[in-house]
């Protein structure tokens, strides 16, 4: 499931919602991306994420079926923020279930590596001077989505 | 057709998107972007650097220069740093 | 920080704890083993975990130093339960918090894999035919263990 | 001594732990398996196949056959199954 919303999320009310009187899971793997207060040498205040509405949800989808598709997966979760954050607030959640921790592993990992290399999100820090810069992309999220071809 | 502009593109545009109608001349990318360039120096500044410019064309990804078709929304943007 | 106890624990629960007010954190991993109705071929009706007690803490916190070593961790939790479980119920819990994703990935990874091969814990398996049955090691773990070296 | 026993060691021999004062000529490891041996055929049964067991003296790991010293618990078990 995919889910693009304004709203904060709760990483461990999603955990429960999706384990709950579940005996066929035997290994959850949970990624949260977090506001961080320090980004590229700067102090971050706060960060903005601009997103495309519908194509987001689209690529999201995709990544999320090539996950299915790689991996047995009996749950899969996929929420991501936009708007306005402040520091320590969640940006991103996945959640991946299976009966062995090897798939539940592999693919919470190829989907944050997809997701941040597909996903048409954009972030804007605004930091401690007072400016505004747009995240340049990283090259080692590039590489670490190279693992998965 | 609908153009939209996302991150750097926007601030610097000044504007999130617009409904163009193309001259006849325009039939694939490339001379779609061609033509925004030619409208505007703020268009021409953008779409300097194609290498640092991403594409989705109804919301598909496109990496070369394609025939537009009946294509409704183009969208232009800088690589993505989600997640 | 290494807790081994009888009770269930609560994933969200330790989840918030940990990232409580903090932003120097930018990416939490948590790994939860779940009890599984199903294991090589026989219908499971709940589990029973012996340990060594002791040795058991001893084991855990080398593993949790060790996974420090390797990667820059933020945090670091394991939480392992021992005695009888109900299907469905938690067995394992592992979290790690980083600046970046890759660490906190790889740390959750190696602190499991070391963890399934090291710490002196032993399943039993109830059955829906009445056995008890000692689980045996599998293959895997010891492959999966490999890749650390 | 204290020596104990977990899983199915544990639930063969019906017991977990006991104290045992070693005979003189009991200084290493194996000699300690040969000794329990010895005594009961439950022993010799389950110290059969020793690449199934795990053994751990004062609750460190150990792999090949080293002197007991001042050791004051060894432990043995299988090939450990949690998480």
């Amino acid at each position: 499931m995919v889910i693009v919303q304004r709203e904060k999320f709760d990483t461990g009310a999603e955990f429960n919602r999706l384990t709950e009187g579940r005996t066929d899971i035997g290994a959850v793997v949970t990624f949260t991306g977090l506001v961080r207060d320090f980004n590229d040498g700067s102090n971050v205040t706060s960060l903005t994420l601009e997103h495309y509405p519908g194509m987001t949800e689209k690529e999201l989808e995709k990544i999320e079926a090539a996950a299915r598709e790689r991996w047995a997966l009996t749950e899969c979760l996929i929420i991501h923020r936009f708007g306005k954050m402040d520091l320590g607030e969640p940006i991103v959640l996945v959640i991946t279930a299976s009966a062995h921790r090897g798939d539940a592993f592999a693919a919470a990992e190829f989907l944050m590596d997809w997701l941040k290399t597909k996903a048409p999100f954009w972030k804007l820090e605004a930091n401690s001077e007072g400016e505004n810069d747009w995240v340049k992309e990283r090259e080692s999220d590039h590489d670490a989505a190279k693992r998965w071809q | 057709m609908k153009i939209l502009y996302f991150a750097w593109l926007r601030s610097k545009l000044g504007i999130s998107e617009e409904d163009v109608t193309l001259p006849g001349h325009v039939t694939t990318l490339y001379q779609l972007i061609d033509w925004l360039k030619s409208r505007n120096p703020a268009f021409e500044e953008i779409f300097q650097d194609l290498s640092v410019i991403r594409v989705a064309i109804d919301q598909e990804y496109v990496t070369e220069d394609i025939p537009l078709g009946n294509a409704r929304e183009v969208a232009f943007f800088p690589p993505v740093t989600g997640g």
